[in-house]
């Protein structure tokens, strides 16, 4: 091709072991009994749920409207009922619960009725809403709500750039999507030009995909550039695809957006055409499940399928299976649950074996080689934020540019001294984060706080204003009267405490434990809702932190 | 030209105020934790240096001469005193975070005995005005060299795995010591 | 917990110093082939002294001695020391070294990869310090020296002091300071030259062996174990500076070859300079590093009291590497160069 | 030398009145470090006399309980001196909220009168709540109810509060 491409620093090669799973078509998966679908799927806050354990749900019915500005929906996987709307296993590397909703399929799977939309008569905006309903989230990794991306704001998006570069090893599902629904793809991509109004559209793939290149080439029209870039991790980090197809460098600190680009997954410009013409909500994706099983491959995955239903669909994980990883082995998380459901970030799933993911080794001191530093692509020092995250110095940390680290393990994966650098960086950024965290409320409260001493201050000047007067006053009447009563207003004011004090007393007798034997049901009623309230307060008190 | 030259290579490299004359410690120990602080230490010694060298100079040759050179250490340390008093105005005005971070270190400028030392070693060598101001000015620029090259490393030591009976000052002084031992590579390379 | 990445390519610490320390071998195959077997047995004391000397402070600060030792990097510190020190030494002096660069200059500081200064250098900096004579006490090529020893003999020397031989008739000066004592006593340079020490290019054998240290530091940027910058940095300055003195004062001052080819300046290049612990750690800062200290290993050699400048000159610049390496922080993907205009690129 | 004392006396005298130094900013500075809980447990009234006091130098930098340790270190750079740890009997707590029994409140207004940073709202013979999102922890309104109905409640760890653990350092296991 013409088009000069861009080498951006560092990077490695690590073996890709695609040919595993990508020789086989998309396979479709057996409803199941079963499906678990988490409330937050995407960044931002997470969907409101719609129904309640007892309902029936139709696939493709809402069943989490989006909540506030960066959020977006979640739909049924399948109709049948409602059972739980409770915390679960979700994949996410602390291994924690999140409030899901669990579906028990009727094995019917009707759906909704799909309306697709003429969206090239129609006002982008509206288009974007209807995104959103959709609950597209960018199926690259970072899951971020769609509609948002899709809104040039007040700038101008000359370029969209495609990323179908996968260039993690092992995962292989944009690979399959492009071979076998590239026109499909290409619709979507329309609908992302119409909605952004770009001039150029480039489509950038790694060199290793040769059939899915020639299938978009085959399927893009005119203006849409197909273009081979070289295969080197982390060649389809946003930033990286961006830097090597448009020499362009995304600002620290700042968006694609911010330079005029744009940048999407191509597994979201299928999504996004489906959502769009079909009318089919988002609730399935293409992923990869690969590895230690019988069959690795790609699957259409309903979202809400138990990771453990995915690897038996797979054959089995075979004998010798030492767990799994999410995502590619350069940034994925190992998986602490296997009940934990398939979401929309989820583009793979690698079940280990030890002779595959050996053991790692000790870690030794470092010896500052500066291997990480040629390794970089973000063109750090990770030597540098090492040895001070090490020693929990967040400050210095921070002024070795520790923000423009995009975790992409190229350090950690050439470090003689085997240290796991990455992970001293994601500890050291979520400490600084919990510390913006603190500092924020602090500096919430210190208003609050200089309000309360402002506002207590007028208070007092107010009251000496009135006692003043009151004073002229009584000075006066003092004549007549030579000795003051006390404050009746205090008198009064102390009996009524010390009444609700006695009251109080009682109400709390009666709730202590001893009472609660011998409760009427209609009591055990109202203490059962009384709980219910106060659960949902900390509740809402814990998702406000 | 190349006499003073020579002199402030001298003061700076060969003849280290701190390395090899192992004067100014006070302050090259305790205001080193921290490279900015160590900047702004160097710079306010440097102008109370020169400027002592030179009032010194002036005070020593006019105002006492041979007759009451009794009298040099006193008055040598009244006109420091009034310079530190000077700069530690100026620094508390331009910087007050800088004057917080010197702490007592500012007024004790005036007995670091590097400043002192210097308008002394200049009678003592018979310099002339300018020789006294370069003097000077050598030896402060050779002060705050090693003072921000040895506040960077005191900065990364700070992160290093340092057993716990050396930690701190400790490690500190064997750095200053080896630091020292890589000075010595300037032995004889002028006078 | 460590998470991802799960998967790891690329060398190991250890293999590194194995391969630091193999790159070494020619030049020490040269050194026995001219200056008899001594430096097998200096090689031997101070890898046994280095290895003592980290155990011990290892178990002193309650650490595990397994991985620390079998990194290797206590061998290769012990092996540069032992190729900067002249063979056929008392073996307390070999002790003394290797005391301050394993305890004083790594282990206080925490072991490997903490310490500021370069270990070996710091013994070499101390021992000339302290034992200036039996500093300057190098041994003779084997077909100059009166009485060549055997590996035998050179035990004898090395433990039991010079018993039986005189050091006079296995010992000599090094070209450096021959120039320097000749030089400055005005000696015309083509007699100075004409002595049989000096070979092609420094000084006899001691330039092949030169030669071969440059040998095996290219087998080191092969491997792509060190970078350009150092070495280049540190042999340009070496020699452009000397250079500029020899055009300056060709009487006073060696030429350019002689320096680069004598003394530590090969060794120091590519192997001690290059030591990433205590060296600059950005491109812009190694070239600043090792530049200056070449120019410094340089001014040393004209104008210092000492006969060899490498191990001052990267001692000096030790002391500026975290200043160095704060200013020259290079530009971060992102950020500084300001958007180009997109499209048009 | 007398002549000389004067005239610096008069070089200072001078430069003192040029060189006035107006307003303080190191309090801001200070203050800015200090996490606002307005709690009192320094001594202090709250964090800005706190930190009045820590520029006089009149109060030593250890006192602040819930800065805690990393609050004593920020500190003690700030002001060039040695960090050390907390003061006696000072401990870091876990953070919490105070969280209010509907059943025994009487509605006195009281913990109203003692909240810092107003986080509690609600009016007199009514339930009182309060905002857990501004609360601080600072447990000032424990002690005026009169029925002790306020407790105070851990904040526990989701999702996106999580944080990444420090890795293990494999040669201290190891030891």
């Amino acid at each position: 091709m013409s088009r000069k491409l861009y080498t951006f620093n560092g990077g490695v090669h690590p073996d890709g072991h695609k040919a595993m799973s990508n020789g086989t078509p998309i396979r479709a998966m057996t409803l199941l009994p079963r499906y678990i679908v988490p409330l937050r799927q995407h960044i931002g806050t997470p969907a409101r749920p719609l129904v309640a354990a007892g309902d029936t749900v139709l696939r493709g019915q809402t069943i989490g409207a989006a909540d506030g500005y960066v959020s977006t929906a979640v739909h049924a996987p399948t109709s049948g009922r409602v059972v739980a709307v409770e915390p679960r296993a979700v994949p996410h590397p602390s291994g924690m619960f999140d409030l899901a909703v669990v579906i028990e399929s009727d094995g019917a799977d009707r759906a909704i009725e799909f309306q697709p939309l003429d969206w090239r008569n129609l006002d982008p905006s509206a288009l974007r809403n209807r995104v959103r309903d959709m609950g597209l989230a960018g199926l690259g990794g970072a899951v971020f709500p769609s509609y948002i991306k899709l809104n040039p704001g007040g700038q101008k998006i000359h370029t969209l750039i495609l990323n179908g570069a996968e260039c993690e090893p092992w995962i292989t599902c944009d690979d399959r999507l492009m071979r076998e629904r590239a026109p499909e793809l290409v619709r979507g991509i329309e609908i992302m030009r119409h909605a952004l109004g770009s001039e150029t559209v480039l489509i950038g793939i790694e060199d290793n995909k040769p059939e899915a290149i020639a299938a978009l080439r085959a399927a893009a029209p005119a203006g849409m550039e197909v273009i081979a870039v070289p295969t080197r991790y982390p060649g389809g980090g946003g930033k990286q695809l961006t830097y090597s197809l448009t020499g362009v460098e995304t600002p620290a600190g700042g968006r694609s957006t911010d330079v005029g680009i744009q940048v999407f997954n191509v597994g979201t410009a299928y999504s996004l055409y489906r959502a769009v013409e079909l009318g089919e909500p988002m609730i399935s994706r293409v992923a990869t499940i690969t590895g230690h099983v019988a069959q690795p491959g790609n699957f259409e995955v309903r979202v809400g399928t138990p990771l453990s239903d995915l690897v038996a669909a797979a054959g089995g994980a075979l004998a010798g299976a030492s767990g799994e990883l999410i995502g590619g082995p350069m940034m994925g998380f190992d998986l602490r649950d296997s009940d934990a459901p398939v979401t929309k970030a989820v583009n793979c799933l690698i079940v280990k074996n030890p002779r595959l993911f050996p053991a790692k080794p000790i870690e030794l001191p470092c010896i500052r080689c500066g291997a990480c530093a040629q390794a970089c692509p973000a063109d750090l020092q990770p030597f540098e934020m090492y040895w001070y995250s090490r020693a929990k110095d967040f400050g210095r940390a921070q002024s070795y540019n520790l923000f423009d680290c995009i975790e992409c393990g190229c350090c950690s994966y050439v470090c003689p001294s085997h240290i796991p650098l990455v992970d001293y960086f994601r500890f050291s950024k979520s400490e600084i984060w919990e510390r913006e965290r603190e500092k924020r409320s602090a500096d919430q409260a210190r208003v609050r706080h200089e309000f309360k001493v402002f506002r207590l201050e007028r208070e007092k000047q107010d009251k000496a204003e009135k006692f003043a007067k009151a004073a002229e006053k009584s000075r006066e009447s003092a004549a007549s009267n030579a000795v003051t009563p006390a404050d009746p207003d205090a008198e009064k004011k102390k009996a009524i405490l010390q009444a609700a004090l006695d009251r109080a007393q009682k109400t709390k007798e009666t709730v202590t434990p001893k009472n609660t034997e011998n409760l009427t049901s209609g009591v055990q009623k109202e203490i059962d809702a009384i709980e219910a309230r106060r659960a949902k307060v900390e509740e809402k008190t814990e998702s406000h932190e | 030209m190349e006499n003073y030259l020579l002199i402030l290579i001298g003061t700076v490299f060969v003849n280290n105020i701190v390395m090899s004359k192992i004067l100014g410690l006070c302050p090259f120990m305790g205001v080193s934790r921290k490279l900015e602080a160590a900047i702004g230490m160097g710079a306010a010694t440097t102008f109370v240096l020169t400027l002592a060298s030179g009032a010194s100079y002036l005070v020593d040759t006019y105002l006492l001469g041979q007759d009451l050179s009794y009298l040099r250490t006193l008055s040598f340390i009244v006109v420091i005193a009034g310079i530190v008093g000077f700069t530690e105005m100026f620094i508390k005005k331009t910087s007050p975070v800088l004057f917080r971070v010197l702490g007592i270190y500012l007024p004790l400028i005036t007995t670091n005995c590097a400043v002192l030392g210097i308008p002394l070693l200049n009678v003592q060598e018979q310099h002339n005005f300018l020789e006294s101001l370069f003097y000077g000015l050598g030896g402060a620029l050779g002060f705050s060299l090693v003072l921000m090259l040895f506040a960077a490393m005191r900065e990364r030591l700070e992160a290093a795995d340092v057993p716990k009976p050396f930690r701190g000052v400790s490690i500190a002084m064997i750095t200053a010591g080896l630091m020292s031992l890589a000075f010595m590579g300037f032995a004889g390379l002028i006078r | 917990m460590i998470g991802s990445p799960y998967t790891l390519g690329g060398n190991s610490t250890s293999t590194i110093m194995l391969k630091v320390m193999l790159a070494l071998v020619p030049g020490i195959l040269a050194h026995a082939w001219y200056f008899g077997p001594g430096i097998w047995i200096s090689l031997l004391v101070c890898s046994v002294f280095a290895l003592g000397f980290e155990a011990f402070m290892l178990l002193m600060r309650g650490r595990p001695l397994k991985h620390a030792l079998s990194d290797n990097s206590a061998l290769l510190t012990a092996w540069l020391l032992a190729l900067s020190l002249p063979t056929l030494a008392p073996w307390w002096l070999y002790a003394i070294g290797m005391l301050f660069a394993i305890v004083v200059a790594k282990q206080f500081y925490g072991g490997l990869g903490q310490n500021l200064f370069n270990p070996a250098m710091i013994g070499y900096a101390a021992l000339i310090v302290s034992f200036p004579v039996n500093m300057t006490q190098w041994a003779a090529p084997v077909d100059l020296a009166d009485h060549a020893l055997t590996l035998l003999d050179a035990f004898d020397v090395v433990f039991a002091g010079q018993g039986s031989i005189s050091p006079d008739a296995y010992t000599s000066a090094t070209v450096l300071d021959t120039w320097k004592t000749q030089a400055r006593l005005n000696t015309p340079v083509a007699s100075i030259l004409s002595q049989p020490m000096f070979g092609w290019a420094g000084g006899r054998g001691m330039e092949t062996v030169a030669a071969m240290y440059l040998l095996g530091g290219l087998y080191l940027f092969w491997s792509r174990l060190i970078t350009w910058h150092i070495p280049l940095a540190f042999l340009v300055g070496v020699a452009a500076s000397a250079g500029l003195l020899h055009l300056i004062d060709p009487t006073q001052h060696a030429g350019p070859l002689l320096h680069l080819f004598s003394g530590g300046v090969m060794l120091g290049a590519f192997f001690i300079a290059t030591d990433p612990v205590t060296a600059a750690s950005t491109p812009r800062g190694k070239l600043i590093y090792a530049g200056l200290a070449g120019i410094l290993t340089a001014i040393i050699r004209a104008f210092g009291g000492y006969p060899d400048g490498v191990a001052f000159a990267v001692l000096l610049m030790n002391i500026c590497v975290p200043f160095i390496d704060t200013y020259t922080q290079p530009r971060v993907f992102g950020h500084g160069a300001g958007p180009k205009k997109a499209g048009k690129a | 030398m007398a002549a000389i004392g004067l005239v610096l006396g008069g070089i200072l005298g001078w430069a003192a009145i040029k060189l006035r130094v107006q307003d303080d900013p190191l309090v801001e500075k200070i203050d800015a470090i200090l996490p606002q809980t307005q709690c009192g447990q320094c001594g202090f009234a709250g964090c800005k006399p706190y930190a009045e006091a820590i520029a006089k130098g009149e109060a030593d930098i250890n006192l602040c309980p819930p800065g805690g340790a990393e609050g004593v270190k920020n500190l003690a750079e700030l002001l060039g001196v040695d960090a050390k740890p907390l003061g006696e009997g000072v401990e870091p707590k876990p953070k919490s909220v105070a969280v209010i029994d509907e059943n025994t409140c009487i509605g006195c207004t009281l913990c109203i009168q003692a909240c810092p940073v107003d986080a509690i709202v609600g009016a007199a013979k009514q339930l009182h709540v309060i905002v857990a999102a501004q609360c601080t922890g600072c447990e000032l309104c424990l002690p005026p109810c009169p029925v002790d109905c306020i407790g105070m409640q851990v904040i526990k760890e989701d999702v996106v509060t999580w944080k990444w653990r420090y890795p293990i350092h494999m040669m201290k296991r190891a030891a």
